[in-house]
């Protein structure tokens, strides 16, 4: 026993020589890193922003890298845990001497990343919607958080404004998980914007992530008379909604969020159930920056790239860009560049950060409404406020 | 957590002779508890006096009566057997004067003091202990700690001092240890201390067992067959030394037992259960020779 | 008439919940522990369910059938590498459900590794997605779901009731010794067991999937089948129904409380929980189940 | 260098925890399905009273850990006396409803959307030395009366009994003590993360320690710590699999409990316990 116990510890002290023995650069490659959910209950959006990640890099050193340096991932698994994003970034940071990270869309992992990211320098780019990722409480930007799609703020007010100005509702219900910090962190800023402007939120119903019953809550929301309801809920919930609205016979205008897009209609037993949604996504499909990117994705994958893949692209994009523009590979300088990007040209839009908040400056988002099952452009939709 | 010990019962040293090691005085039970005698006339209450009594035990599983009606005592450093057929209910009354189970009518008294629908522990507290027909020692504990544990109930320090490894606990442990000694040696199992009852026979798992039962002082030490699965030389043996801790001990013993031999050799008193009820009781000849006795035996093709 | 819908609604929940307590009853009925691999497994039928009508595109009732087939066969391997070896040993029972949880998860990094990075569902089976009963309806998936539990169920109640292997399953939850004293063939009875749930969570699987999309984490709703199983009595397979029915009606019904809602639901499960296992600790079903651990 | 510190941070508290279950499960044979709430109730506690009250690290650690053994206390009084697959179920209800709790009182703990900027208190010395601490604690409780007393009521709760070992009353001992491990393991997480969720508590993480436990040998204590490093470390160790190291994971957890059941040191412990124990013994 004491052998295999002696034994069990030598291997696994051998094994933990080899990692630390693997964080030697290699010659003139950029290192990025890359934080994402591989597995646990987000690995669908994990695995989709690593590989946009992975494509983009792909093609840029296909032509010939960063200033004439190849650019080489760093992908970690952190399966939705505050804990291993931390030690995952620890590692990038010390071990893989990385130059900037890919962060994952879950903004739980961003809040406890900001303050270490802070210490350590680092830049790390990510979806993370939740504002107080890249703001401080004291109003101050996290140096090191970036964000690189409307925040849940931008976000919420543009579907409350596209709610309130082309679908005219006055009376707003809105039904969402409570136990997601995505879903919540859109409720408030929705709730207010539509309130300042002339409206009113007359319900707000919720569910917790275990549930999977929604119909109690849809006959309130029915009952309640609003004349639309705004759902900021994931797709597997978005796909039970329709199907149990249906049943209940609620069939007020729903406006959803990311999930709503692409490929959430395949996912319903019938397309045509979500006729009369109205749909908020990052990017249009129509438009022409797009068609290569997903032609080069399916090529390399085999599959449609989804909403969270044209991310992880981006992600690079902005990465890559401020190397050049900052033209060093040293952390703090591409994480000011970052904090300069200007007009570059994404996938999911014309990206601008603010260097007072490190989010996105007047990102649009492209509504749609589903007829007969399919995605009806009707262009980007931008408040006046955020002009 | 731990509750008090009646405190009368553990000063007095008998001027025990601990064989073998000899480590330091045997403290025995407590001897000549005055008060209890007058418990009722009941059969055989001798000079002595009687330790422990049992009045109108019922008892019923389901619509089974296991024991109906049962009255019994044991007097003070007597040895006293309760024998009857399998399945006649003699170890479920073990069972409710130890309190694992509670009687469903009926009292125990043990020292003048009602046990009967205290918790079990509390009661073993007070002074019932025992062995178990099917050995039951615990397999995660050694030996050494198995014996250590019915120390541990008489062991007064604190949490605090056991998590902090403060002065009393130091003090006590050290005390429980040099008896603990004393007992392994009482069973000559010194050697075994640090073993698993596992790695050991089945007649010294029954030893480390009698001296976890012994260890804890009882007032009265029930033994439920504690000679089964022995073979005829172990059970000499066992008998011997049951006599020599008896006497080292000043032991009161309740034995539930099949082996005729023991019960011969070794007790004042009988009691004979058939179907839940006592059927006779008296001196080991009155018993040899009753009818009932013989009859329920041969009914019950005794082995 | 709204109440009445309630229930209708809490029946649907319910009869998703009775095919994960089932499973867990089969195995608690034999084997005393409850198999939280039974996440995973279900998990991997609803892909392996997806991937037969996506290949063949086949029906409902074909679909059903394979995938249930195919899941008993996996259940089978799962017995023989997490079980099997553990039964000889003669373990604690704990270690019978540290193996089953670690299949579980090993069950569910699997599919996520290889179905991981898109969300998949099934293709549409009806062509009308409610049924009507006058005012109320009905989910025809959950109508579909009902009918095959029940009669799934059925099917169950007389392979233990009516048939040799059944008596032989029952002999082994009583004392497994005996049974095996008795030339009951005790392994044959136990893998025939695991196929069963292999079964149910095959159906459960593929109805999981029709109903709720397929994604790697679907399995976590057998805690929903644990506390059921658990309630209804331990390896109880109707009292785990009951306790199924009875689970999905308090939930839809709490979520409909002012003040409760589905938030705070758990914590009114909790303390009913407390107070039903306290008042009735033998379970709905009411056998006591002797504890062996 | 960061990067080390952090990952033994987190072993650190991996320990403590694992302590604790090593305590519950290893000792008292008691199965918590629910003790990672004891962690969010010791986590929330202190960094409630840490960023609303500014409260000081210390007094906020006792607090967390009071509020942690209040919990298990009320837990405790109806559940313990449950047969045991009861416990385990009550307990994982129990921790559901804590997480309920936790989402639905936003206005003070933050909800679903967590509670962030607890002040990082916990270093790596902290971390390590606390961990040290529970071990000591634990073994010293082991090797108590106490100890022993779990270990006979875990093994056959009437013999227990009728040796004077109130059986209720030590499981609660031990559900207490060990509550009180896992809430300070809960503050050290908080105070060094800086953010917490109520999503991180959820039942999973309770049975995976417990398969940490169990992997070291539930019966050892120096087993059980040894899997928490190695455990904890491990899936570090596995980074560069990426995908499939959660798998590897289980594997390996499946390879241990089927070939050797007893986990990998069975009931050994490090001669240096003892050792230390009988030293202190001559000296007191």
């Amino acid at each position: 026993m004491k052998k295999l116990a002696i034994i069990t510890i030598v291997l696994f002290a051998a094994a933990a020589m080899l990692v630390s023995a693997s964080g030697q650069r290699e010659d003139g490659a950029i290192r990025i890193g890359v934080i994402q959910d591989l597995s646990g209950p987000t690995s669908v959006w994990g695995n989709a922003v690593a590989r946009g990640a992975e494509l983009a890099v792909s093609e840029i050193n296909a032509a010939g890298g960063i200033d004439g340096r190849q650019v080489e991932l760093r992908t970690y698994d952190v399966r939705l845990s505050p804990q291993e994003a931390i030690t995952a970034y620890n590692r990038l940071v010390d071990q893989d001497r990385v130059t900037a990270i890919v962060g994952p869309p879950i903004s739980n992992i961003g809040l406890s990343l900001a303050p270490v990211a802070q210490a350590k320098g680092v830049p790390i780019v990510g979806s993370f919607i939740d504002p107080r990722v890249t703001v401080q409480p004291n109003g101050e930007p996290w140096t090191n958080m970036f964000l690189m799609q409307p925040s849940s703020v931008q976000y919420s007010e543009i579907i409350a404004d596209f709610a309130l100005t082309e679908l005219g509702a006055r009376n707003l219900a809105v039904m969402y998980d409570q136990t997601n910090a995505f879903s919540v962190s859109l409720v408030e800023p929705f709730r207010n914007y539509v309130n300042a402007h002339g409206g009113n939120v007359a319900l707000e119903v919720t569910y917790t992530s275990d549930d999977r019953d929604f119909r109690t809550q849809l006959s309130q929301i029915q009952r309640s008379g609003a004349d639309a309801v705004y759902l900021p809920i994931y797709i597997q919930e978005a796909v039970l909604t329709l199907q149990q609205a249906e049943q209940v016979g609620l069939d007020i205008p729903m406006i959803g969020g990311l999930d709503f897009a692409p490929p959430f209609t395949d996912l319903l037993p019938d397309p045509t159930l979500a006729d009369g949604i109205y749909v908020a996504n990052n990017y249009s499909d129509s438009e022409p920056q797009l068609v290569d990117v997903r032609a080069a994705y399916m090529d390399m994958f085999g599959e449609e790239p989804i909403n969270k893949a044209f991310k992880g692209y981006d992600k690079i994009l902005i990465i890559a860009d401020a190397i050049r523009r900052a033209g060093s590979t040293e952390p703090a300088a591409v994480s000011r560049a970052i904090a300069r990007t200007s007009n570059l040209r994404g996938t999911t839009g014309i990206l601008t950060i603010s260097p007072d908040n490190h989010q996105p400056v007047g990102l649009s988002m492209v509504m749609y409404q589903i007829i007969n099952g399919e995605y009806s452009e009707l262009g980007r939709h931008v408040p006046e406020s955020h002009r | 957590m731990q509750g008090e010990r009646n405190a009368a019962s553990t000063p007095p040293v008998g001027d025990a002779l601990a064989p073998g090691a000899g480590v330091g005085p045997g403290s025995g039970p407590s001897v000549g508890l005055g008060p209890s005698v007058g418990l009722g006339p009941g059969p055989g209450s001798g000079p002595e006096g009687v330790v422990l009594r049992a009045e109108g035990l019922d008892k019923h599983f389901g619509g089974v009566y296991a024991v109906r009606n049962l009255t019994m005592q044991v007097e003070q450093g007597h040895t006293v057997s309760l024998i009857g057929p399998n399945g006649a209910g003699k170890t479920t009354v073990f069972n409710l004067l130890s309190g694992v189970n509670p009687p469903d009518a009926g009292r125990i008294v043990l020292a003048g003091e009602e046990i009967s629908g205290m918790p079990q522990h509390q009661i073993a507290r007070a002074g019932i202990g025992r062995t178990f027909q099917n050995i039951r020692l615990f397999p995660g504990l050694d030996v050494a700690e198995n014996v250590m544990l019915s120390l541990d109930a008489r062991n007064r320090y604190h949490w605090y001092d056991g998590l902090l490894r403060l002065p009393a606990f130091h003090r006590e442990d050290r005390a429980s240890r040099d008896q603990l000694q004393e007992y392994l040696a009482a069973v000559a199992l010194e050697k075994y201390a640090h073993s698993k009852p596992a790695e050991l026979s089945y007649g010294y798992q029954r030893r480390v067992e009698l001296a976890r039962a012994l260890a804890a002082r009882p007032r009265v030490l029930l033994l439920d067959e504690p000679a089964a699965g022995l073979n005829p030389g172990e059970v000499e043996e066992f008998i011997e030394l049951l006599e020599r801790l008896k006497g080292d001990y000043n032991l009161t013993i309740l034995i539930i037992e099949h082996r005729m031999q023991v019960v011969m050799r070794m007790s004042s008193h009988v009691y004979v259960m058939n179907f839940g009820a006592l059927i006779a009781e008296g001196t080991p000849e009155q018993i040899q020779n009753d009818p009932a006795v013989v009859s329920a035996y041969i009914g019950d093709a005794h082995a | 008439m709204y109440f009445l819908q309630q229930i209708l609604n809490g029946l649907s929940l319910g009869a998703v919940y009775s095919l994960i307590a089932v499973g867990f009853a089969l195995v608690f009925n034999i084997l005393k522990f409850s198999n939280f691999s039974q996440g995973g497994l279900i998990t991997v039928c609803a892909y392996i369910g997806f991937m037969i009508t996506r290949t063949f595109g086949l029906g409902l009732g074909a679909t059903l059938a394979l995938t249930a087939l195919a899941g008993g066969v996996i259940a089978l391997l799962v017995e023989r590498v997490a079980f099997r070896r553990l039964r000889r040993k003669n373990s604690p029972l704990i270690y019978y459900f540290v193996s089953s949880i670690t299949m579980g998860i090993l069950l569910e990094n699997l599919i996520t590794i290889y179905f991981s990075s898109n969300f998949y569902a099934f293709p549409r089976f009806f062509a009308r997605s409610t049924v009507r009963f006058g005012p109320f309806f009905m989910a025809t998936t959950d109508l579909a779901m009902l009918g095959i539990s029940l009669s799934s169920l059925l099917i169950l109640m007389i392979v233990l009731y009516r048939t040799t292997f059944g008596t032989a399953i029952r002999a082994l939850s009583m004392d497994m010794n005996a049974a095996r004293l008795m030339g009951i063939n005790v392994n044959f009875a136990i893998a025939g067991t695991f196929f069963l749930v292999g079964v149910f969570a095959g159906l459960g699987g593929v109805f999981l999937g029709i109903n709720y999309t397929l994604y790697p984490q679907l399995g976590k709703l057998i805690v929903k089948g644990f506390v059921a199983s658990v309630v209804g009595g331990l390896g109880n397979i109707l009292g785990a129904v009951v306790g199924a029915i009875l689970l999905g009606l308090l939930e839809v019904i709490l979520v409909g409380v002012p003040g409760i809602g589905s938030g705070l639901s758990p914590v009114v499960v909790f303390v009913i929980l407390l107070v039903f296992l306290i008042v009735r600790p033998q379970g709905i079903a009411g056998i006591i189940v002797k504890e062996k651990v | 260098m960061g990067y080390y510190l952090s990952v033994l941070t987190f072993t650190s508290i991996t320990v403590v925890a694992i302590t604790s279950i090593y305590v519950i499960t290893g000792l008292a044979g008691l199965f918590s399905l629910g003790q990672a709430a004891f962690m969010a109730v010791g986590a929330y506690t202190s960094g409630i009273l840490i960023t609303r009250l500014s409260m000081p690290f210390l007094p906020a650690v006792v607090f967390g850990i009071a509020a942690g053994m209040l919990a298990a206390f009320l837990v405790g009084i109806p559940t313990l006396k449950l047969r045991r697959d009861y416990i385990a179920l009550v307990t994982f209800g129990f921790g559901e409803a804590i997480i309920a709790i936790l989402n639905n009182t936003a206005n003070v703990t933050g909800g679903a959307m967590g509670l962030v900027g607890i002040t990082p208190y916990t270093t790596t010395p902290v971390a390590v030395g606390i961990a040290v601490l529970a071990v000591v604690l634990a073994r010293n409780f082991k090797y108590s009366r106490f100890g022993r007393q779990c270990i006979a009521v875990k093994n056959d709760e009437v013999a227990a009994a009728s040796m004077g070992v109130n059986v209720a009353g030590i499981k609660m001992m031990a559900f207490l003590f060990g509550s009180a491990l896992t809430a300070l393991a809960g503050t050290l997480y908080a105070s060094y993360t800086t953010y917490v969720e109520p999503g991180l508590f959820v039942w999973t993480l309770s049975a995976e320690w417990i398969i940490i436990v169990f992997f070291g040998g539930v019966n050892s204590l120096t087993g059980a710590v040894v899997a928490a490093v190695l455990l904890g470390t491990l899936p570090e160790i596995l980074r560069a699999t990426a995908e499939w190291r959660i798998a590897i994971y289980s594997v390996l957890v499946l390879l241990i409990i089927n070939f050797r059941p007893s986990g990998i040191f069975g009931e050994y412990e490090l001669p240096l316990w003892r050792s230390i124990a009988r030293r202190f013994r001559r000296a007191g």
